[in-house]
């Protein structure tokens, strides 16, 4: 078991291939075939290619913000491609890949930071929660989650992400003790990205690695190279079989790389050198996957048109985001509550008197 | 009908115990935990027996962590069960505060109606009983001020009994308040047989002419011990027990501050930006021509309710309430 | 005197920056923390430079635990030092929530004296930049219900400066809430000196006759406009800048509603509960026999702030300011 | 050193003295003179009677609520002989024997659970801080105040506590994560008596033992048996050196059984055994260190008296704390604040009307 060979005491960490797309750790190569492989890629081509059009519509004053995820791929295709219909996902912002293939739309993304409500409505998406901003609080509700389809006997498995700094809030502890003792099938992920926004994680925790909090609540966690995907993917299928035969949660910490700022606000030259930057990026989950692909003589497709396709279909969903029908007063009301007070519809009655007022005044 | 109902003595500890045990038995869905409420019934007992005739995992001891017992509630709530949660004192439902405004109360909006969170959070509130430090308080005006929340506060068993029922069955979160200084005190014949009680309404326990005397909770029955002396006095008070803090129904208040042109707010919390605040604020906006007397607030001292020895000098006596209802009177 | 003063332009980020500043040169006591808030000055560079000035033992970055940023300063502020703490956003408050009413507001009390809290706990605050959620919020009358707290929010770059300071000496803890949205947008001569504003004092903006409207922080620009607009229409404001919620300068703004017979209140939290209710409640207490028209509270909906595509229907416009203002002076 | 060898990854447990008061563990035997160990002896007798007299007090209705430390004397003891004047203590609220050494007085006791203010003025404790019921909290109090002495280069060391529930809040994780990386001299105890309230320690949480928790925050914790006083002593030694070498923090689990009830007003045989008391009893640190001073010969005093003689000084303090000058209003008022704000003046003036009008109506 992974789980038991990468002791995060010892500060082992788990990986399966290198920086150069080789196998280091055969034992632990999960039995993929080339065409799951292919598509990994293709999915992490799709995420890396939105989010970089992403990070530039904000840049066009298009949006209002946006959290880059460059760099995560790896994570998001490997916990992505582990997760079925009826499991559920309980992200917190930096997970924009896991949450396409839970069947999110960019258009949502998009809306979401276009500052549209609509965008947490996620329409075809099954079981993915709102994205949760108060650092923290999403991985209780996913021990909630837990719980209550543990108790329903129902064959859903929960997935939630938090960041390494995250994990210095209260939230974080309680949700993994509560883990622990209702042995809930929740699969608790880390993504060590080494910032919270300027601080690295060395200021955020004296622990040896953020897998060992593991140990103050009783269930198995383990350090895992998150840009690599191999070791992601036999991380989680791991992880779902422990789950599955209902012996409880797990906490994966999985080392990246923020390669991008925090959000567009942000300047990351402010707090990083050059150096650690090329270093990391020695590391990237894309070129470590091509190459493994390369090696072996698998991937034959041509990536540029791969991108042009990817891009205008960004392109249509960005598009009808920003093609969405006005905001409504309506809007502000109508989901407060399911029954609403007569108070919120006078509010609404009186604000629409005072825009005749101020329509009358033109 | 009426007639037909067999009815039970109950206090409201029981008539609480009654309502959990009714929809737990009917409802598959409905879960309940707090710190010590599973075996042990909770340290005030109202949930007593409960775990017994449900199970361990439907009724359970929580560790202590409240923000935790309320996040993870909410991870229920959001996947199918009706979780009803215990904190164990009002000054212990702080730690689950971000949980409360930044989650609770809003995931129903964040996810545009997809995600609702039908779940009751219940804590014994307010002074009197000669408690320690965090064990006497008020915080009414805090959670209704979070929009999203439902919160609601019985002063007798039978309503007690029946908004707990509605409670729990609301598709909305809410909020209750259980006046733990009366949790005993008063008995009352409540039909043994489901109710309940909508949310958002007011009753109006006495009706009267000269001035409307507003309370909730545990002042109730304060405040019915100075109608009797108001009696005495020849004043004719008109008594409204809120039983819901938001929605407050306006519609009650206001029309009897229209019939007596007064009113006296009771209540424990501290004064300043408090209920009182809010309910002075419906009686100009609502009924502004219709004020004979300046509103009237007879509310805690804006301090830390004092320790046992103390806090008979800050809590709400009826001759206090009394006192104010005469002076507004004479105006 | 006044003269002599090295004036300088100053944003309010560059006011209370200075402040800051200005209280770690002259006191070894005082230090400052919070997420972000050491290297890089944090998210709105507020502190910015100060760790390189006064070194990384004083000013530092925290890890993300709202909680324990306030639970340690209050160890510090009651083993000597005087801790000034940032969290990063008002809706990040809440976790430190506990901390705050269980301990920072109660420790003088509960040590009878022995211990006190001389701390600052700081944060933008307020809609307006097209945040997300959680970034937009105005939480003044949740900290200011709860007794042992000041709460402070100033409206210029000079207040800024001045209340900072005073918040820093206060032997009170203060919870100092800061305009996000005009943090830049204001520029205004301020002295490099240090100076302070006392705490607990409202400032007369502007003097007027019809009406006095009540607003202060990022509300006070919005009402300068509507002025404007009441000018136009003959109407005479007197505008008051509230500076601090709680103390509220009562005298200050009753003196204003005997004067003028009427109060419009302005500001961006939800309506119900708020410091908008305190204030028609202290006008009734007050000067009841002096109010010719109900007092208006021109507030949020009872509603989250919506994100950015709906948050101008949300949020209080001039327009919408001058509007309640002409039917208030008209009713 | 204590806290490397004996690792609570593998659940070891320090113990220097067995049940019948045996040493087992020589090497780690602490060097005290008898003079010492009988004054230990005496302090845990003093407490004991306290204490029982505490509880009997409460059941005669002279007090509202008093939570017994019945068991807890050794840990009590230990801590308290191993600090200085100038140290600090944080306490939760079952450490009246450590408050007790600090100079706390069993009148203060009184009159805090006689509902009194008062009893949190520690007139003659330096450096105590009033009891907090808000479980937890305490916690990062400490850290801040090992903040403090640390930057203003004081030698002072700071003691706190907390309950085996109390592990489970979010603020013990919180403030245990930011003392690992300030690395501030405090000393953190868990006194684990197995049970929060009717909660066992094992429905708290899946942890292998509390001291484990220490490897999240990257600080050294051991457990220890909280009824063996010397293995306490050693271990509080060990620590106070540890933090005056600058090393830091650590973590304590002092294993121990709440021999009494919650409080007063708990009845425990809901949900425990006679058996399992009855297991717990042979443990009791009193007897322990009374069969070790008997193996030894140094016991000499006469117990009875001693007992005795305490009774007659809390007597005294009790009497002190019932006649205490009745509660006025000015104490409700006066310390709010520093600088008290008019509105509260107002009340208070308000009250005092009221008062007068009620007065005339007599
Ligand atoms: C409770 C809370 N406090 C503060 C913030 C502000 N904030 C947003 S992102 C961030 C840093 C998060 O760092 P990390 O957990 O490492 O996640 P990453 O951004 O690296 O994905 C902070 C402090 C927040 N969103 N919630
Ligand atoms: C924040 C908070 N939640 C709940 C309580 C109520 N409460 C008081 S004591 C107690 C049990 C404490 O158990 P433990 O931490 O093991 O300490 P012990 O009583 O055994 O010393 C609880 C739940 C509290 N005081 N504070
Ligand atoms: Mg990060
Ligand atoms: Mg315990």
């Amino acid at each position: 078991m992974i789980f038991n060979d990468f002791n995060p005491l010892e500060d082992k960490i788990f990986r399966v291939i290198d920086n150069d797309g080789k196998v280091i750790n055969k034992e632990y190569m999960p039995d993929l075939d080339d065409e799951t492989i292919i598509q990994a890629y293709k999915h992490m081509l799709f995420f890396r290619t939105a989010d970089e059009m992403a990070v530039s519509f904000q840049r066009q004053g298009r949006m209002y913000t946006y959290p880059p995820c460059l760099g995560h791929e790896a994570i998001h295709a490997a916990s992505g491609m582990n997760m079925r219909d009826q499991d559920w996902l309980v992200p917190a912002f930096r997970e924009v890949g896991i949450m396409l293939l839970k069947g999110v739309s960019m258009k949502e993304i998009f809306l979401y930071y276009m500052g549209n409500e609509e965008g947490s409505n996620f329409k075809k998406a099954n079981h993915v929660i709102p994205i949760s901003i108060s650092i923290g609080s999403q991985y209780l509700h996913a021990t909630g989650i837990g719980y209550s389809v543990k108790y329903q006997k129902k064959d859903e498995i929960v997935f939630t992400s938090i960041g390494d700094g995250g994990t210095s809030e209260g939230d974080f502890s309680e949700a993994l003790n509560f883990a622990g003792n209702w042995k809930v099938p929740v699969i608790y992920t880390i993504q060590n990205n080494q910032y919270a926004i300027s601080v690295p994680v060395k200021n955020q925790t004296n622990a040896i690695n953020l897998a060992v909090k593991s140990v103050g609540f009783g269930i198995p966690g383990v350090k895992v190279d998150g840009n690599d995907f191999f070791a992601m993917y036999a991380t989680y299928k791991e992880a779902v079989e422990y789950a599955k035969a209902g012996k409880g949660a797990v906490l994966i910490e999985a080392l990246t790389y923020r390669k991008g700022a925090h959000t567009t606000s942000d300047d990351p030259t402010k707090y990083r050198t050059k150096e650690e930057e090329t270093e990391w990026h020695k590391t990237d989950p894309m070129h470590r996957l091509k190459k493994y692909m390369d090696h072996k003589g698998i991937w034959k497709e041509n990536e540029e048109e791969l991108i042009e396709k990817y891009k205008l279909e960004v392109d249509k969903q960005f598009e009808e985001a920003e093609n969405m029908p006005p905001y409504k007063l309506d809007d502000v009301f109508q989901h407060m509550y399911v029954d609403m007070p007569d108070d919120l519809r006078k509010q609404k009655a009186d604000y629409e008197q005072f825009l005749t007022w101020k329509e009358s005044k033109k | 009908m009426e007639g037909e109902q067999k009815m039970s003595v109950m206090t409201i500890v029981q008539a609480i115990n009654n309502a959990l045990d009714i929809k737990l038995a009917e409802d598959k869905t409905v879960v309940m935990y707090g710190e010590d409420a599973g075996l042990e019934g909770g340290v005030f007992r109202v949930t007593e027996g409960l775990q017994k005739k449900h199970g361990v995992e439907r009724v359970f001891d929580a560790p202590i962590a409240e923000s935790a017992i309320v996040g993870t509630a909410l991870g229920m709530a959001m996947s199918g069960l009706r979780p009803v949660v215990e904190l164990q004192f009002d000054g212990f439902s702080y730690p689950a505060f971000n949980q409360i405004i930044s989650n609770v109360s809003r995931m129903n909006n964040r996810s545009r109606g997809m995600y609702k969170a039908p779940m009751v959070i219940r804590f014994p509130y307010g002074g009197g009983i000669n408690a320690l430090e965090h064990h006497s308080e008020s915080p009414e005006a805090l959670y209704s001020h979070i929009p999203g929340l439902k919160v609601v506060v019985p002063s007798t068993p039978h309503d007690a009994k029946g908004l707990m029922i509605a409670a729990i069955e609301s598709e909305d979160p809410v909020i209750f308040m259980e006046p733990k200084r009366i949790y005993r005190a008063i008995k009352q014949e409540v039909s043994d047989d489901k109710f309940s009680i909508p949310i958002g309404k007011a009753k109006v326990l006495t009706e009267g002419t000269d001035v409307t005397v507003v309370a909730f909770g545990a002042m109730i029955r304060e405040c019915q011990k100075a109608l009797v002396m108001a009696k005495e006095a020849g004043i004719s008070v008109e008594l409204i027990d809120l039983r819901t803090i938001y929605p407050l129904d306006k519609e009650t208040i206001v029309n009897s501050i229209k019939k007596t042109g007064k009113i006296v707010i009771v209540a424990e919390a501290p004064t300043s930006f408090s209920v009182g605040g809010e309910l002075m604020a419906i009686a100009n906006e609502e009924a502004f021509l219709y004020l004979e007397a300046p509103p009237k607030r007879v509310m805690g001292f804006d301090t830390i309710v004092p320790l046992a020895k103390g806090e008979p000098l800050y809590m709400i006596s009826p001759d206090r309430i009394f006192y104010e209802i005469e002076r507004t009177v004479k105006f």
